[in-house]
């Protein structure tokens, strides 16, 4: 990057399955003043503003161009992308690129959905292809539940580890006051939750959660002029997966995915040898348990096939040697356009030292955080806390 | 600024009514292999980004650039989507160029109208608390916007009906137009009544239809082509949503977009530097208002300025010598194609409809009902 | 949050667009053989040799253009699989598909793509595991409209029993 | 390609229908109750702007700042600009044709875009002066006032 860019103000609104109290722009303003109070800045002061949001979960065509008064965007420049989950992500990706290129020093980064307001069934259905799996739509959970049978075969692992998951995510989200799933649950409870495609039970998914998260990046100057504590974004990488090819759901694919291409390419950019040793925080997108233990292979955070024992040793408990989703993660939140996005808060939050009873204990000088989305891609983004780091 | 984007090849496909022998994924390759081809450039390796322009509930899937990810190059790589016009993919490539992180972008806006029902995928646009239950759509609101104007300023529908003729006789010269034409003002005002003050033939047409093009570094630029035309300006604005909240006659985002492109160009007095618009003429009565907010002509000139001539291929400032929207683009891919009519014209490739002397090209983009988000690119070379 | 005396108000509203879809050069041959002949076709990369089902344009991982077609065999075997139970509607037909059954995906001798479909068998661990050779239904021709429905499912090869090992 | 069959090109109907139901949040269910209940009509006041917005809303679009007062504005209006609907779509909640206006309420500043009715077209000009006509059975969304027609 041309010029270095920080991360100097964010926020989030507290996420829920029911928001009756807002409309959608009510609820997106509660993130960007959030945002803008961290910050201690005005809207005056922003000269971009960027929206993530999936157009059609909220059944909303040009949401930027309706939400102008919650954004704040109405006068300024700004665009609006739409990556799938990834797209809280992408939308802090396009607001370093805004920042580095030197045309503007600060931008507002905003991610959302109010999933209460759309149709999810309807929708998700309409990722597949119209004319080849349309008519067999509603099996994304197939997905997932092949992805962990594949990896039960394969590694040996019990649903007892995707059950440790289901239960880390629940109990690091009663730490954090802006969760929505803040369950005092155990393995037992994960284990007789109800069945939705084997080995997917309901504790293994995702909620449908409303909520919105704001970011302000600026330039080094801004940064250290105007924020005690700049989060730096120190590398970005972005990696789509085909359309129609499904080797991601086999753990013992030869073929290069998209998370281990990501990964590698990032990792080469910053140098990084061990990632379990460089990073000091992880915030992963899991939308099921099962994709957290991939995550921790793909990332390289362990061996092939040792995922689950990083789980079953309790190695990546907020106070374990490689902490991941400390803020409870998708598992626990997912109001989609800004689940990306809260990942790299969460991560700024960790290195600040700011999160509150889910910092993790220790000086967090790194943190690596990945996204989710269409048919399997991901932006990963690495933040440290000084640009010695 | 400091470092320039160059815009090294662009790629239309044929504009037509109907594509039923594609899909969006085909259509939307047709233009990538041709911009490939042209500029000699290969994936994987070459290009190290992409961006595309499409919105889902045209494309009829969610999260639609995955049915585009193959044809792009986005495999294992980068591909962001923009849901907004294509003028803004130019903006946010020249960003990434700029930000270091890019040396070669892939841009491509695809959209087939005809596979859907414009009104009831514009109606999803309007506010679902206060709005879009009245049914509009983009019409209707164009319509409101329209009349307003010709109230405030004293345009009329034989202005308003100049431009019809001017661009679907400029469409003539463009082999990718979907339509074109020897029409004369009585034609387009006896044309039937849609919405009152528009009909039939002040409205673009359905089309099907997409644009790739290719943005890159000085550095990379010099060594792809001899022929780079420069990025020299670029800039958006947001508008207010509800139809009400301002005075549609207004060209409140247009006027700051195109003070900032041109601030970022060093123009000061753009009647004077440009030799050539393209404008996203969506309705008849947009060319004209677009004009005045571009800073072309004075508020409520452009009527009498349309009528002297001076935006017909050799006038004074020449405006959609493509024949523009009304010819015939999609939704979506219009405003990247109005860049791309800009970079022919100033290559000096745009075959018939070729303006002489064009140095430096305005064109403007827009997203929403009557403009609410607006981009403007001023390019040279 | 919201307080007890206020009432909220909420508009319900139906976003319904038709559309036409275009299947497009690839998916049209593919679609019009398996509804007339029932035959499956696939598209073989000239680089890498891939063969791809579903049929499309570009071969993603090499990017170039795909020419040349494959026609797949019925027979396959199953390298994945899920017990769903979850209702599965065919949003098309609105028909629901009644759980528990067993959600598979068949890789068709000689394609290096994966097709994902259900499986004709009993939902039950020990009657369906990776490895177990199956081929496809298709609906009759008079009942086939150029769609993955047109497979009516996935069935075992008779004869066949559970490996005693575990299966890989 | 192997097999020069030509196949004529394959289309298909679909539908992607999504049922949808969207709060109207703070500023939207005070309006909405009011008009409801009392055929009351309201707006938002912002006092950095010193301006009275329809339709209401918790930010002001044009300064940023939080509004949390609403006024009653109207009921009648000035048309500011209007249109003939000709063409009949399935979003449409009355037959075409039809007219619609965006109507300045008074005490407003800025417009509200609704029907215009009992008023033939060739007849509406911008400045007219109307009124709303209510529905009678008020379900708490904007076809509550039927349409505007004129004094």
């Amino acid at each position: 990057m041309k010029r270095n860019v920080a991360i100097i103000g964010g926020g989030q609104t507290c996420h829920a399955a029911r928001r009756h109290d807002v409309d959608q722009a009510e609820m997106v303003n509660e993130a960007v003043r959030a945002a803008l109070k961290d910050a201690r800045m005005t809207m005056d002061e922003i000269d971009l503003v960027i929206l993530g949001n999936m157009e059609f979960f909220e059944g909303v065509h040009l949401t930027d161009c309706w939400l102008v008064h919650g954004t704040g965007a109405y006068g300024k420049q700004g665009v609006k992308i739409t990556t799938g989950g990834t797209v809280g992500a992408t939308a802090v990706c396009a607001g370093a690129h805004h920042v580095a290129s030197g045309l503007f020093d600060k931008v507002l980064c905003i991610g959302f959905e109010k999933q209460e307001e759309g149709d999810t069934g309807a929708i998700l259905s309409g990722v597949a292809n119209p004319l080849w799996g349309r008519s067999m739509a509603g099996a994304a959970v197939g997905y997932f539940a092949m992805m962990g049978s594949s990896y039960i075969a394969n590694w040996g692992a019990t649903e007892e580890h995707s059950a440790m998951v289901a239960v880390k995510a629940r109990q690091n989200a009663r730490k954090n006051k802006y969760a929505h799933l803040k369950l005092d649950i155990t393995i037992e409870d994960a284990l007789n939750s109800r069945m939705l495609a084997w080995p997917i039970r309901m504790l293994d998914m995702c909620p449908a959660s409303n909520g919105a998260c704001a970011m302000i990046l600026a330039d080094e100057k801004t940064a250290k002029s105007r924020c005690k504590k700049p989060v730096w974004i120190r590398a970005m990488d972005t990696a789509h997966n085909e359309q129609f090819e499904l080797d991601w759901r086999d753990v013992k694919t030869k073929r290069l995915i998209f998370s281990r291409a990501c990964a590698g390419r990032l990792y080469r950019k910053l140098g990084v040898d061990d990632p379990a040793k460089y990073f000091d925080v992880f915030e992963i997108y899991e939308p099921a348990t099962w994709a957290e233990l991939i995550w921790y292979e793909d990332l390289g955070l362990c061996g092939p096939g040792e995922g689950f024992r990083l789980i079953e040793q309790g190695k990546t408990n907020i106070d374990g040697p490689i902490p991941v989703n400390p803020s409870g993660g998708v598992l626990s939140t997912n109001c989609i356009g800004a689940s990306a996005m809260l990942r790299v808060w969460e991560a700024a939050l960790q290195i600040r030292g700011d999160a509150g009873e889910h910092q993790v204990p220790r000086d967090v000088r790194r943190a690596l955080t990945t996204a989710y989305g269409g048919t399997n891609w991901t932006v990963m983004t690495a933040l440290s806390k000084t640009l010695d780091d | 600024m400091t470092e320039r984007v160059a815009i090294v090849g662009v790629a239309q496909t044929r504009f037509a009514p109907k594509r039923p022998d594609v899909n969006y994924g085909e259509m939307a390759y047709e233009a990538i292999s041709q911009v490939l081809k042209d500029t000699g450039l290969a994936l994987p390796g070459d290009i190290d980004s992409a961006i595309s322009c499409s919105h889902d509930i045209w494309d009829g899937q969610t999260i639609s650039d995955i049915g585009i990810t193959d044809v792009i190059g986005g495999h294992l790589r980068a591909e962001e989507k923009m849901a907004m016009d294509g003028s803004t993919a130019v903006f946010y490539g020249a960003v990434g160029i700029l930000s270091g992180e890019c040396s070669c972008t892939l841009i491509m806006a695809h959209t087939k109208m005809s596979q859907t029902n414009r009104n009831i995928v514009n109606n999803v646009a309007f506010d679902p608390i206060y709005t879009r239950m009245l049914g509009f759509d983009f019409t209707s609101a164009a319509a409101l916007q329209a009349r307003r104007y010709m109230y405030k300023y004293g345009i009329t529908r034989e202005d308003a009906a100049r431009v019809v003729v001017k661009n679907l006789a400029n469409a003539k010269r463009n082999p990718c137009a979907s339509q074109s034409g020897d029409l004369t003002v009585a034609d387009v005002l006896s044309s039937p009544a849609v919405a009152p003050p528009l009909h039939k033939l002040d409205i673009a047409p359905d089309t099907d239809g997409a644009v790739a093009m290719i943005l890159a570094s000085e550095e990379r630029a010099r060594k792809i082509t001899d022929k780079p035309v420069w990025i020299l300006g670029v800039g958006t604005c947001y508008d207010a949503h509800y139809l009400g909240d301002r005075d549609l006659a207004d060209n409140f985002a247009l006027e700051r977009a195109a003070g900032r492109a041109y601030a970022m160009a060093g123009i000061k007095n753009p009647r004077r530097s440009v030799d050539l618009a393209e404008v996203g003429d969506e309705f008849s009565y947009q060319e004209l208002l677009w004009l005045e907010g571009l800073g072309l002509c004075d508020r409520g000139e452009a009527g009498r300025f349309t009528a002297s001539g001076a935006t017909a291929i050799g006038g004074k400032l020449p405006v959609n010598a493509s024949g523009g929207l009304l010819s015939g683009v999609p939704t979506n891919v219009a405003g990247l194609n109005r860049v791309a009519e800009a970079v022919l014209q100033l290559r000096g490739e745009a075959g018939e409809r070729q303006v002489k002397g064009a140095n430096i090209v305005v064109a403007q983009g827009h997203t929403g009902f009557c403009g609410q988000h607006q981009c403007v690119v001023v390019l040279g070379n | 949050m919201a307080t007890k005396d206020k009432e909220w108000i909420s508009i319900p509203m139906t976003v319904d667009v038709p559309y036409k879809f275009a299947a497009g050069e690839y998916m049209t041959k593919c679609l019009t053989e398996l509804r007339d002949s029932g035959r499956i076709f696939a598209v073989e990369c000239p680089k890498c040799k891939r063969v791809q089902l579903p049929p499309r344009i570009v071969c993603a991982e090499c990017h170039v253009k795909n020419e040349k077609w494959v026609e797949l065999p019925h027979e396959g075997t199953l390298m994945n699989f899920t017990i769903m139970y979850l209702p599965l509607t065919d949003p098309t037909t609105g028909k629901p598909h009644e759980p528990p059954f067993v959600y598979g995906s068949v890789r068709l001798d000689g394609a290096t793509s994966v097709l994902d479909h259900m499986v004709e068998v009993e939902p039950d661990m020990d009657k369906v595991w990776v490895g177990m050779r199956c081929r496809l239904v298709l609906r009759p021709k008079e009942e086939r409209i150029g769609d993955l429905s047109d497979i009516r499912y996935i069935e075992p090869l008779p004869g066949q029993k559970k490996p005693q090992t575990k299966s890989r | 390609m192997e097999n020069k069959t030509e196949y004529k090109p394959f289309e298909v109907d679909q539908h992607l229908t999504a049922h949808g139901n969207y709060w109207a949040g703070k500023a939207g269910s005070r309006f909405y109750t009011a008009l409801r209940d009392r055929k009351k009509l309201l707006g938002s006041p912002c006092k950095a702007c010193n301006k009275v917005f329809w339709p209401p809303r918790s930010i002001c679009t044009f300064c940023f700042s939080e509004l949390k007062d609403v006024v009653e504005i109207g009921p009648l209006g000035t048309v500011e600009t209007f249109t003939l609907v000709t063409y009949a779509e399935p979003i449409h909640p009355r037959p075409a044709p039809f007219i619609y206006a965006v109507i300045r309420l008074d005490g407003a500043d800025t417009g509200m875009a609704h029907f215009l009715d009992e008023v033939e077209f060739g007849e509406v000009t911008i400045g007219m002066r109307v009124q709303p006509v209510f529905a009678k059975d008020r379900k708490g969304n904007i076809l509550d006032i039927q349409y505007f027609k004129p004094l």
